[in-house]
């Protein structure tokens, strides 16, 4: 167990610079949201900014919580997550869209 | 006959992976408890589609923008201390916590007055104003008071976190061998700061 | 059992056939229990014998519930298709609950209480309520339909004998829920067109102490 | 670590709180787990109490001894107990509590102070369900699914009620979590995913259904609060809202609650059949694989509660279809417990018959639920006492008797006393014949037309609610039957010192009756399955002298 704990610590330095970097691409992300809502792009508008919000949080998730150093359960137990919320999503659908 | 003290073992053995899976587990929680009114909000979406549009317009963009930099700007600094305290910088690190809070409080003080704002405009839950209005709209921004009232919540619980963590790491309690704690307020700050990547786009820019 | 109305068959098809399924398999397995539990009773001093498994076995009785409840989706979906497409020239009256009763409109704008419909003749109800959920229930006919505030839902049937049906209410709603029953009456073509012209004339006679509609929108 | 020689058991240590402190602010997963089971029996009694009500009232037409309110009110009130205070927590946070960390081989869970929140937030939830009974306004009288638009019209105490299950939601989300990382992170040395028993695979299942289906529950009760109290209009008709998205948002969590309840119970039978066969459990593998299979695909059928609200065709068809696929697994498990009692060696104590009598009813439940899945049946049945009568054979004979299985099973090992076997057997007859005949005539008036949740019916169906009734009076002396069984075991002098009279091979029956604080002196380092039964000879001969 502990070995499994030193080895997803010890082995990434931590550093500053990644993170200032991921920050400054999500206010670029942000920033180009917001300018492409200006924009009338009719139905691809919701698409675009959900893609880039998706974009933006899988930034969050694997720098800024560290997703992309801890160990695979960590990984299963988020795809577990969001697939649960993905099956909900898409059979509530079954019932709305077709209507 | 003796007194055991319970859970001596439990204190020796730390497990800091356990406490960090605890954790997400937890978010996972509350990951669906937002993603049940994100379902909520896509179903009214699609039945209002053109309400929602002209209610969207109501809300101020550039509020939301704003809004959106101070959280991520938060989101950057709590994962900075976190490396701040791992380098040992105590000091650093409670910098960067208190920036942390400093900016949520920004961010509620700017969510306060476009809620006022709104209000002043008669545009609440069951007013005249509002209920003059097409149904599209009154749940329009009924979910926009659920919703970020519900985020604001979880934005103020986040600080309140952080605050216990700033007491902790001025006492040494969180140093560099010992972080999992802050880590774990750090994971449900990013969390807050996720939901509201979301809810961002869904409400401001769907004009 | 009373055979009522065309989605009888079908209902009661899928009904028999699946609880037939049922109880041979529950048979078997009880059976299966039973002769176990005394054929290797630790008294007779029968000793164990460890097997771990068998995957031919796990695949059969995987496959076969598979292949049989995938036939027992068929005949319900069958079914349901049946009731829920209704003919063209389907007679279309409007149903409307409320707490605690049900009120029955037809096309020329006569209102009863009690549903009255001519034999062999389509019938489609579009259900709506004006308070809460209700649930438009005949069991004779083997169907119902929940009747929903700002949702509009039909069903149809086709009343096959003459009689006098229970119309309930399905879905709770309160204090008297169980009290909200009414009637569908059949009646044979001629008596139907001879009460229709007696309910014409009397609401033509009473047409100005009528209650208004309460809600009027056309039917779609 | 101090250490006297031999240990000290969790009924008797004294921690640094005394008296009933002890017990409520222990962390000590035993004594939590013995906390729930005292509290979910004190409601379960309350739930039978209703339910007994209920049934006397509808053994005739017409009023009998209680008005169309208090009827309402007490099915509300019967669902709400049974479901979120004696059944959901039931097995996980009772016996789970209690035996999941032996059965892993650690000495607690994961987070103990977590643990001890989950009961008091349990405590908190149960308490204000018992203060909305007696606040002005009345009891909640919206049945427990508390149904848009009737439950933001009506004038009862319905908030109250929502905030206790949304504080009880959390008590059960916490202690999945809480679960989850223990079986990740405590097991004992050599104890990989498939040494593990079929118990703890099953909370392992449940435990994600938890973690992620209640907070489903959570937000819909906490949006129907909000509509009450601000009229936003997410789900007021009146408002544009949508009756149906809620029935969609309540099933979602609703049904896998379902699975919550469900598989612990099957998780109980999959120890207790090997253990009475004295052979190894047939197709391991596969009862471990269908426990996540039911976990999964039972957060994907919840809409074939709504068939009759008028869905688009594509939902109908899609949720029928993956309705029947999720008795797929559950057939695999019943037909691999049939199978392990080939060539075994079966004794036939009291945790066996209803470990049996739990395969025969859930059967019954399961095909009846096969009934209820089909599209045009489904039309006619939903919402008639069939589909009563169905749920209380899923619920009742499921996992009501997967718990009297668990208390008898374990019943030594967790007091250190033994009942008296003969009276448990004969509690279970006179249970499970009671539970026939309370409940089957309810399928026989439902498929004729009896609605539920009626509190007068027509004549024609008298004679079922009668033996309904007579047999409700049959059940209720099996239950009292088998508790002062236990209760006179637990009163008696004699001490039970046997720390193994099933011959079971799991971790449980390693330590002393009445576990010590820790569990183990030694963690145990694990070398083979959990149902490894050597051909102990020795046992056998003990047993038949």
């Amino acid at each position: 167990m502990n070995g499994e704990h030193l080895e997803s610590t010890v082995e990434h330095k931590p550093t500053y610079g990644i993170y200032i970097l991921v920050w400054l691409v999500l206010m670029m992300l942000t920033g180009v949201t917001v300018a492409v809502a200006g924009i009338n792009f009719g139905n691809i508008t919701v698409a675009t900014a959900l893609t880039i919000a998706i974009i933006k949080s899988y930034l969050v998730l694997t720098f800024f919580m560290h997703l992309k150093t801890e160990t695979a359960t960590f990984k299963i137990f988020v795809g577990v997550a969001l697939l649960f919320l993905l099956i909900s999503i898409a059979l509530l659908f079954s019932d709305y869209s077709f209507l | 006959m003796s007194t055991i003290a319970e859970h001596t073992v439990g204190h020796v053995h730390r497990d800091d992976i356990g406490s960090r899976l605890g954790m997400w587990l937890f978010l996972f929680t509350e990951l669906v408890l937002f993603g049940g009114m994100f379902l909520v909000y896509a179903v009214y979406r699609f039945t209002y589609q053109h309400e929602f549009h002209v209610a969207a317009k109501e809300l101020n963009t550039s509020v939301g923008a704003l809004n959106t930099i101070i959280l991520l700007t938060s989101s950057l600094t709590i994962v900075l201390s976190i490396i701040a305290i791992r380098k040992n910088n105590k000091f650093l690190s409670v910098f960067f916590q208190i920036s942390t809070m400093v900016l949520a409080f920004g961010f509620l003080v700017n969510k306060y007055f476009e809620w006022n704002i709104k209000i002043h405009h008669g545009i609440f839950p069951g007013s005249e104003t509002l209920l003059g209005k097409g149904n599209g709209e009154i749940i329009f921004f009924g979910l926009y008071y659920v919703m970020t009232g519900l985020h604001a919540l979880h934005v103020i619980i986040g600080v309140l976190l952080i605050e216990v963590m700033a007491g902790y790491t001025i006492k040494g309690r969180i140093n560099s061998t010992n972080y999992v704690r802050l880590e774990a307020a750090g994971l449900y700050w990013h969390l807050v700061d996720i939901i509201w990547i979301f809810l961002f786009p869904l409400f401001y820019l769907i004009t | 059992m009373i055979f009522g109305s065309n989605h009888i068959e079908l209902v009661n098809g899928a009904f028999w056939f699946i609880v037939s399924i049922s109880f041979i398999l529950l048979s078997f397995i009880t059976f299966l229990m039973i002769y176990f539990v005394f054929k290797y009773n630790r008294k007779k001093g029968k000793k164990a014998v460890n097997i771990h498994g068998n995957t031919k076995l796990e695949i059969i009785w995987t496959v076969i519930p598979v292949i049989l409840v995938m036939a027992m989706f068929w005949y319900g979906w069958i079914g349901y298709r049946d009731l829920k497409n209704p003919p063209k020239d389907a007679m279309i009256i409007k149903v409307t609950a409320q707490m605690w009763k049900w009120t029955f409109e037809y096309d020329n704008g006569v209102k009863t209480d009690s549903l009255y419909v001519p034999v062999n003749k389509a019938i489609e109800v579009n259900l709506h309520s004006l308070d809460v959920n209700h649930s438009f229930f005949i069991p004779a006919f083997r169907f119902k339909r929940d009747v929903m505030p700002n949702r509009n839902n039909s069903i149809w049937f086709l009343p096959a004998t003459v009689g006098k049906y229970d119309i309930a209410c399905a879905e709770y709603c309160g204090l008297n829920h169980s009290a909200m029953y009414s009637k569908v009456i059949v009646l044979p073509k001629q008596e139907y067109d001879a009460w229709m012209k007696n309910e014409l004339a009397k609401k033509n006679a009473s047409s100005t102490q009528l209650p208004i509609v309460i809600d009027s929108t056309k039917v779609k | 670590m101090h250490n006297n020689g031999h240990a000290v058991s969790y009924l008797d240590y004294k921690g640094k709180h005394s008296g009933i402190f002890a017990w409520i602010l222990s962390t000590d997963h035993k004594r939590i787990g013995l906390l729930y089971l005292m509290a979910s029996l004190l409601f379960f009694a309350v739930g039978v109490t209703f339910g007994f009500l209920m049934r006397l009232e509808l053994i005739a037409p017409g009023r009998t001894i209680m008005d169309a309110q208090t009827y309402n009110s007490l099915f509300t009130l019967h669902g709400i107990i049974m479901i979120f205070l004696f059944v959901i927590p039931g097995l996980p946070a009772v016996f789970g509590n209690f035996f999941l960390p032996i059965l892993i081989g650690a000495k607690d869970v994961a987070f103990p102070r977590l643990n001890l929140l989950s009961w008091w937030l349990y405590i908190l939830g149960a308490l204000l369900a018992v203060i909305s009974v007696f606040l002005p306004g009345g009891p909640a009288d919206t049945g427990w699914t508390f149904y848009i638009p009737y439950s933001i019209r009506t004038t009862t105490n319905v908030m109250p009620a929502l905030i206790a299950a949304f504080i009880l939601g959390f008590s059960s989300i916490l202690t999945g979590l809480n679960f989850i990382v223990t079986i990740h992170r405590m097991r004992a040395p050599g104890m990989s995913f498939f040494r593990m028993p079929l118990f703890v695979w099953s909370l392992y299942a449940t435990a994600w259904v938890q973690i992620l289906a209640t907070p489903i529950i959570g937000i819909t009760l906490l949006l129907v609060t909000i509509e009450r109290l601000f009229g936003v209009g997410l789900f007021d008709p009146a408002l544009g809202g949508d009756p149906v998205l809620y029935q969609h948002l309540f099933w979602i969590y609703s049904h896998p609650a379902v699975y919550i309840m469900i598989l612990p119970a099957m998780g109980v039978i999959s120890e207790i059949i090997p253990v009475f066969s004295h052979r190894t459990i047939f197709g391991y593998k596969f009862i471990a694989f269908s426990s996540l299979a039911i976990a999964l695909f039972g957060s994907m059928v919840w809409a074939h509660h709504m068939f009759t609200v008028g869905m688009s065709e594509t939902a109908q068809i899609i949720f029928s279809l993956l309705t029947f696929l999720v008795a797929i697994p559950s057939a695999i498990k019943v037909f691999n417990w049939v199978a392990t009692l080939y060539k075994g060696s079966i004794s036939t104590d009291a945790p066996l018959l209803y470990a049996l009598g739990f395969i025969f009813l859930f059967s019954i439940g399961g095909f009846t639920g096969l009934i209820q899945g089909a599209l045009s049946v489904n039309m006619h049945i939903h919402d008639t006492s069939f589909i009563v009568a169905h749920f209380h054979y899923v619920m009742f004979g499921g996992t009501g008797f997967g718990i009297f299985a668990a208390m008898h099973y374990w019943f030594p090992k967790m007091f250190g006393k033994m009942y008296n076997m003969k009276t448990a057997k004969v509690g279970f007859w006179v249970l499970f014949v009671g539970f026939n005949t309370l409940y089957f005539p309810m399928f026989v008036m439902g498929w004729l037309g009896m609605p539920r949740r009626y509190y007068d019916y027509l004549p024609e169906f008298h004679i079922y609610h009668l033996i309904s009734t007579i047999g409700s009076w049959i059940l209720i002396t099996g239950l009292i039957i088998m508790f002062t069984n236990f209760i006179k075991a637990l009163r008696s002098k004699t001490t039970y010192t046997a720390i193994n009279p099933w011959g079971g091979e799991t971790l449980e029956w390693t330590i002393p009756n009445k576990p010590p604080l820790e569990n183990f002196e030694v963690i145990p380092t694990i070398t083979a399955g959990p149902y490894e039964f050597k051909d102990n000879d020795e046992f056998l001969m003990k047993e038949n002298n």
